[in-house]
């Protein structure tokens, strides 16, 4: 009936500029063979190829163009909007035209460089460009919604990325929520001994950072925490935490600990997880010296008292401040922030998917994170390299990739292994004057002073055999092996088996995403790579960015990586975000949906399709209404309509129906 | 309870008698519904694939085609045709070309083979269908003081680990500890016996298989409990040999069926104890039995 | 005296319905015989084609047809209509958009024929004879219309000026359309002479619809016993209403049965089924696709269903083969 | 050389998913059939049933829908509503004549650019094997039968106007 009736009418004039991309298009697509094809479409009133479109020049043209040839529509054919669409817009805007009176063509990512046949390729970019001139016509002059931003920040995970990213924007003065799982912050750094290369004590540099965290005015510290929901959009987030029960009242504690001694259990006979389960900790503990907060917790699963009811409570006793309180319960908080950054690290490799190094089977099987805490002062075992069964080893095997560089088990190599290996290798010498063997597949040493640091260890006599170690036994051939674990390896520079004997094994264990890292990305709703790992908005162009505005990640929870990275990507997750909140406001797209009310039957169709609750019924209209700031532009609502009463700005039907036509029409 | 098809193959009807007898004789004793899989033939072997592929899948798929009929699940308490059965199950599964060829040759004898069947071994069954529980109540003599050195050999856990850990396998540890034997830990569960090498090149078969006794030996085993005849005849058969060569061992290997059986007080005779060639009259007293 | 403006009926693929409609006026059906002159009216008077051809082209002010296009007499006249009349006005749902004839376009002609003159139970038809569209007999031929494999809307043949939905019309919006033309106050070409919002506008049951409808499982009217207060939709009935163009005053409703979609889109839809299938559907409760499957079971026949007086001017037209 | 058929297939993908992994089977220079063309819409839900019956009439041989992974949707359960839809379609357009294969629907995540690659390929590969669906030449085709008379008809006035002139 009244179909297509929009094309009898005089078209508006539309610009058409298709990019050449140095030879990135060009070298696929004939793109002067697109401009004259264009240049004939009807309502082309301009048509030009260009070496950068992106360009400064390239965007001139176009401002240029608008005013002289009074275009009233803009098309650009480049790359993918998601990379320019912004800058074509802004030149639109230059030009005097409204910004989204604009639609780009995608014919790099989508045709270029993905064809191998240019004749096809060609075709395909005319149908793209076809169709998004046909499509332009039916845009609509639109504003972008300004609205704006909680200056108030949430930094989700307290090691060393968060507290680096958390005291950055606090010293900004903004005020931050810093929100840890564990009991204390300082994440796996606190557990190590030395940092390499340097070897300065991790403890040293990373205690002073965790202190100004608790005394810092703008830093509000949530340990033992995890945050249950996220709603809201950029700028303007609601965030629930739930806050786990110490059973100790922590504005009351000030660890004094004597409560720990205090504990019907004289002896700590629990396995204490901060030391990977090398030593032992009472029910009521405090995971290390200088944890931060420094509040005991007692533990539900292990305390008398919560397990059964029945004890004398000599713990609470000994607290002269009445800090203890078996009747809490978990609490849960709700914050508004404008702002998230994610910090929330990384899960080290379970070495049972690699039985062939025996790890559980001989006890002189160590993973690395356990000998970080064997060679440390403040470790179970004072800094002394002492075995499970209490001797000292003479000669020790560290394997390097144990669950990296593996098609069996992680392909990605985990970054860190070999500079951490060399370093272990290093403070076990030291600390034990062991012999020690690494085995390695490459030595990967490419940061500051790390290949240096390689150097100093061959100097200092450490062995290391390039091949990857097919099994640890205890077996022995020789009288030399008895009693000894041996390492089966191919001499790959040698050219042949060796069979190398030793007391202690050291499995240096990859990087892994973290075991709930999916619930994660979709309570906060980023994405995750194909390994598990935070998807970053761009690898290169915005790596601590996420596709979700507003949300940024740090540190390894975005893949695996060192203290200097980890801590260079806190500082910018922190800038993004202080980016943000320091311009005061965020321009929503206006791609949201509306109802045309004299249109609308009040069928309530659309009402509960919308994930925002922005879609309401007005019973005393007895019409549907939605709330555009609430909106985040899906358009369910307007597929949805049954009376095609919903149009969805920047995705109107007639603007699909004629982007479909244009695709296919030939 | 459960049927099973037997395919006892080669060796449980000649060498390995003794572990046709005590897989039989305990099975019997579980209530297990197991028959013998009528007119089956040779699986062929390891030898043969590495001949003549097709031929030799052919032969094995035979037996399977056979078995698909009764739609059991068939017991083989080889290894060796535990793995080539798997194996044969495995291509005639994923490779198209050597179906065709195989149902084909099958086809000509009167048979066909749609890829139901599941070969499955006695350690698997014992464990996952029947259960320790089950086979625990039944241990009316438990094997106390026998201490015991569990080596699966190569061909059960590679290059299919389907039901047991490849590099340290656990299965029969389980059942000779229910049985009330002691295990050595060792790192040789499945190093190579020397396999068919103590026949064609007896220097280097003779030095793995006294690799295996001596090494049990060291680590306090009264004896070698087994589940591979070919294993169990190299460790048992050779140790004169290895006794001229390096020295004498003297260490009984046993099938982990015998010693399930004496266990679960079966006579000796009906589990062919006397069978092997070293004596294990001695531990098994020590163990206090008989 | 001027002599009055001259109407014509006339009807194709249709069950009289229409007819029955125009009778329906009631004595408003007087004032419009005595303002018009009916110069065609096959079920209610006895003029022939050549009277038609007769006539100077456009010398009839308004031509009202009903009924789908499915024979190549029907296009014969309505393309005569075309030429003697100034207006053309699509009648009822058949002409609007194929109507229930359109459902044949399900099948295609030959296995339709076959049916009805073979294997039909209650057929007697030995020598399997089929009608000619031309026979010889005593030296006299005899035509019979052509049927078309292709059952065709109104406006898929001839160019056409309004369209009053329904199935049929009612009273109401016929009256207006006539006074409209009568007084020649008319609407831009092209326009359907009914409301411009869907049915729930005007249905008695809007206010009892939850927004929620969740539905587990549809339910076909014989299967339930249906609450005559309560939103059709949540008791699991499919009703077309609300991707329904209004203007019934929902008159289906009010009797206590769904909306089966008779008066059409709104002019913004393009596919009816299609559309409602969007909004029903983004709504039901399961997310798994065997459950999904499961609740659209309850629509043994979706076309049928969905399209059940438009199959014509759905985007597909007909079923392919 | 032999002219093989070279299907048209219209896709619609989401913004977030599916049309950010063929943004990144483009960064990684993955290689595919250019049967494709592309339709960005922000969530795989703004399709209506009616733009993929439209692709059809228009031409299109096949019609692929890509959306984000159920449980992922950038839009929460944008998916879901989708997949609902689609099941509901595909039926009907299985009962109108149009066949499983000439329109699918892929749940493929941003990180997911080789699934891009695998599905347009084998996508292209089995409606290339189905042949041309071409609608608008059927549509044609069809009305054949009805234009034989219309041109009588047309013809008729001609005449006509061919006496007044003489």
């Amino acid at each position: 009936m009244t179909e297509n009736k929009s094309k009898k009418e005089t078209l508006p004039r539309v610009g058409f500029y298709i990019c050449h991309c140095g030879s990135n298009i060009a070298s696929m697509i004939d793109v002067l063979e697109v401009q004259k094809y264009a240049a004939a479409l009807p309502g082309v009133a301009v048509s030009r190829e260009y070496k950068y479109m992106c360009s400064d020049p390239g965007q001139e043209m176009i401002a240029k163009d608008i005013k002289e040839h009074k275009l009233e529509r803009l098309v650009v054919a480049a790359c993918s909007p998601n990379l320019h669409e912004e800058t074509f817009r802004k030149a639109a805007a230059k030009g005097g035209l409204n910004p989204f009176f604009f639609q780009m063509v995608n014919i790099r990512e989508h045709a270029a460089w993905v064809h191998e046949d240019k004749k096809s390729a060609t075709e395909k970019a005319k149908d793209l460009a076809r169709a998004a001139i046909a499509r332009v016509r039916f845009h609509k002059s639109l504003d972008k919604k300004r609205v704006a931003v909680d200056p108030n920040v949430l930094v989700v995970g307290g090691g060393i990325a968060g507290i680096h990213a958390a005291l950055t924007l606090a010293n900004a003065g903004k005020k931050v929520t810093l929100v840890e799982r564990e009991a204390t912050i300082g994440g796996h750094m606190a557990a190590f001994d030395k940092t390499f290369p340097t070897l300065d004590c991790a403890a040293c540099i990373l205690t002073p950072k965790m202190s100004a965290v608790k005394s810092h005015p703008n830093i509000t510290l949530w340990t033992y925490s995890e945050v249950s929901k996220v709603e809201g959009y950029v700028g303007n987030y609601k965030v629930t935490v739930t806050r786990k029960p110490r059973f100790v009242k922590e504005d009351l504690c000030v660890g004094c600990m004597e409560c720990i001694d205090a504990c019907v259990f004289k002896e700590p006979k629990f396995k204490d997880k901060f030391n990977q389960g090398l030593g032992k900790r009472k029910p009521v503990y405090i995971d290390f010296p200088q944890a931060t907060p420094k509040v005991v917790l007692v533990d539900p699963e292990t305390c008398i008292q919560l397990k059964t009811g029945k004890c004398k409570q000599p713990c609470a006793a000994a607290c002269d401040r009445k800090a203890f309180d078996f009747n809490q319960k978990a609490e849960t908080k709700e914050l508004q922030v404008g702002a998230i950054v994610l910090s929330t690290g990384f899960k080290t490799y379970d070495v049972a998917r690699s039985p062939q190094y025996g790890y559980g089977r001989y006890p002189g099987v160590y993973t690395a994170l356990e000998v970080e805490r064997l060679v440390n002062a403040s470790g179970p075992t004072s800094g002394e390299v002492v075995l499970r069964d209490g001797t000292h080893p003479k000669a020790v095997g560290i394997i390097h990739c144990v669950g990296s560089r593996d098609a069996k088990t992680n392909k990605w190599c985990s970054r860190v292994c070999c500079m951490y290996s060399l370093k272990l290798a290093h403070l076990i010498k030291e600390h034990s004057g062991a012999e020690v063997y690494n085995f390695y597949i490459d030595m990967r040493a490419p940061g500051k002073a790390y290949e240096e640091f390689y150097d100093k260890l061959l100097g200092e006599g450490v062995h290391f055999i390039r091949g990857r170690v097919d099994e640890v036994t205890d077996w022995a051939m020789t009288p030399e092996e008895e009693g000894k674990l041996v390492l089966r390896v191919e001499d790959t520079l040698a050219g042949f088996v060796r069979r190398i004997p030793v007391d202690m094994v050291v499995l240096s264990t990859g990087l892994e995403p973290q075991p709930d890292a999916q619930e994660v990305r979709r309570r906060f709703n980023i994405g995750c790579g194909s390994e598990g790992f935070f998807q970053e908005r761009h690898p290169k162009l915005a790596p601590v960015n996420t596709f979700t505005d507003g949300i940024y990640i740090a540190g390894a929870c975005q893949a695996p990586r060192d203290i200097p990275d980890t801590v260079a990507q806190a500082g910018a997750a922190a800038a993004e975000a202080l980016s943000l909140i320091d311009a005061g406001f965020v321009e929503l797209e206006p791609n949201t949906s509306h109802i045309v009310e004299e249109e609308c039957s009040g069928c309530k169709t659309c009402v509960p399709l919308c994930p925002y609750s922005a879609i309401t019924f007005d019973e005393a209209k007895k019409k549907a209404t939605i709330n555009e700031v609430l909106c985040k532009g899906c358009g369910v609502c307007a597929a949805a309509c049954p009376s095609g009463s919903i149009r969805q700005n920047l995705f109107e039907d007639d603007e699909i129906f004629s982007e479909i036509e244009g695709v296919l029409a030939k | 309870m459960k049927k099973y098809l037997y395919f006892p193959g080669c060796s449980l009807k000649g060498s390995g008698k003794a572990y046709e007898e005590s897989f039989l004789a305990v099975c019997k004793a579980l209530g297990m519904d197991i028959r013998e899989l009528e007119d089956w033939n040779c699986c062929g072997a390891t030898a043969y694939m590495s001949v003549e592929e097709t031929k030799s899948y052919a032969l094995a798929g035979r037996n399977l085609a056979i078995a698909e009929r009764e739609d059991l699940d068939v017991i083989a308490p080889c290894s060796a045709c535990y793995l080539v059965l798997n194996k044969t199950q495995k291509a005639l599964k994923e490779n198209t070309e050597i179906r065709r060829k195989v149902v084909n040759a099958l086809k000509a004898g009167g048979l066909d083979y749609k890829g139901t069947v599941k070969v499955r071994h006695p350690l698997d069954v014992l464990i996952n269908d029947v259960g320790l529980e089950k086979i625990s109540k039944l241990i009316k003599n438990p094997v106390k003081g026998l201490k015991l050195a569990p080596y699966y050999g190569c061909q059960i856990v590679r290059p299919y680990a389907t039901f047991d850990d490849q590099h340290d396998p656990v299965t029969m540890d389980k059942l000779m500890k229910a049985a009330g034997a002691e295990c050595v830990t060792w790192p040789l569960k499945t190093r190579c016996c020397g396999g068919s090498l103590t026949g064609t090149v007896p220097e280097v078969g003779l030095r793995l298989a006294y690799i295996i006794l001596k090494e049990a030996k060291k680590r306090g085993a009264g004896a070698i409990v087994t589940l591979c005849p070919l294993c169990q005849f190299n460790l048992d058969g050779y140790q004169g040999k290895i006794a001229s060569k390096y020295e004498s061992v003297d260490m009984p290997v046993l099938y982990f069926t015998q010693v399930l059986g004496l266990a679960m007080g079966l006579p000796g005779s009906e589990l062919g104890i006397k069978r092997g060639i070293i004596s294990a009259e001695a531990v098994l007293a020590g163990g206090g039995l008989r | 005296m001027p002599d009055k403006p001259k109407v014509a009926f006339y009807w194709c693929a249709s069950c009289g319905g229409c007819e029955e409609a125009v009778v329906d006026l009631a004595e408003d059906i007087l004032k419009v015989v005595a303002a018009v002159d009916i110069v065609l009216w096959p079920v209610a008077m006895d003029f022939k084609k050549e009277d038609v051809e007769a006539r100077p082209d456009k010398s009839i002010v308004a031509g009202f047809i009903n009924g789908a296009i499915r024979t190549s007499e029907q296009e014969e006249w309505v393309r005569l209509l075309r030429k003697k009349c100034q207006v053309i006005v699509s009648f009822g749902a058949c002409a609007n958009s194929g109507g229930i004839p359109a459902l044949a376009n399900q099948f295609q002609k030959e296995s339709i024929l076959k049916y009805v003159y073979d294997d039909c139970p209650s057929i007697d038809n030995p020598g399997k004879i089929r009608p000619q569209t031309e026979c010889v007999d005593e030296g006299r031929t005899l035509t019979l219309p052509e049927l078309r494999n292709v059952v065709r809307s109104l406006d898929q043949v001839i160019d056409v000026d309004y369209y009053l939905p329904g199935c049929p019309p009612t009273p109401k919006i016929i009256m207006n359309a006539v006074l409209a033309l009568l007084s020649g106050k008319l609407p831009p070409k092209g326009t359907v002479l009914s409301p411009e919002i869907a049915l729930c506008e005007e249905c008695k049951r809007k206010d009892s619809k939850p927004a929620d409808l969740a539905l587990t499982e549809f339910k076909r009217p014989h299967q339930v016993l249906i609450d005559p207060e309560k939103c059709l939709l949540a008791q699991g009935l499919v009703c077309m209403g609300p991707a329904t163009r209004g203007g019934c005053e929902a008159l289906c409703p009010g009797g206590n049965m769904p909306c089966t979609g008779c008066f059409g889109p709104t002019t913004r839809v393009k596919d009816q089924g299609a559309k409602f299938v969007s909004s029903v559907f983004s709504n039901i409760a399961p997310k798994e696709e065997a459950e999904i499957d499961a609740v659209l079971d309850g629509i043994p026949d979706p076309i049928g269903t969905f399209y059940r007086y438009g199959l014509s001017k759905s985007m597909l037209r007909r079923k392919l083969n | 050389m032999s002219e093989q058929f070279e299907p048209k297939i219209v896709a619609f993908f989401c913004n977030w998913c599916t049309y950010t992994a063929a943004d990144l089977a483009g960064v990684s220079r993955l290689k595919y059939a250019p049967n494709a063309r592309v339709i960005r819409v922000m969530c795989s839900g703004r399709v209506d049933p009616q733009f993929v019956l439209d692709a059809f009439a228009k031409g299109a041989d096949g019609v692929l829908l890509g959306g984000c992974h159920p449980g992922d949707c950038h839009y929460a359960e944008g998916n879901y509503k989708t997949l609902r839809r689609m099941r509901m379609l595909t039926r009907m357009l299985k009962d109108m004549g149009i066949y499983d294969g000439r329109f699918r629907l892929e749940w493929i995540s941003g990180a997911e650019g080789d699934k891009v690659k695998s599905v347009i390929n084998d996508m292209t590969k089995k409606v290339r094997a189905l042949g041309p669906l071409d609608l608008p030449g059927k549509f044609k085709n069809w009305d054949k039968e009805i234009e034989e008379l219309e041109a009588q008809v047309n013809k008729g006035d001609k005449d006509k106007e061919a006496v007044h002139a003489g």
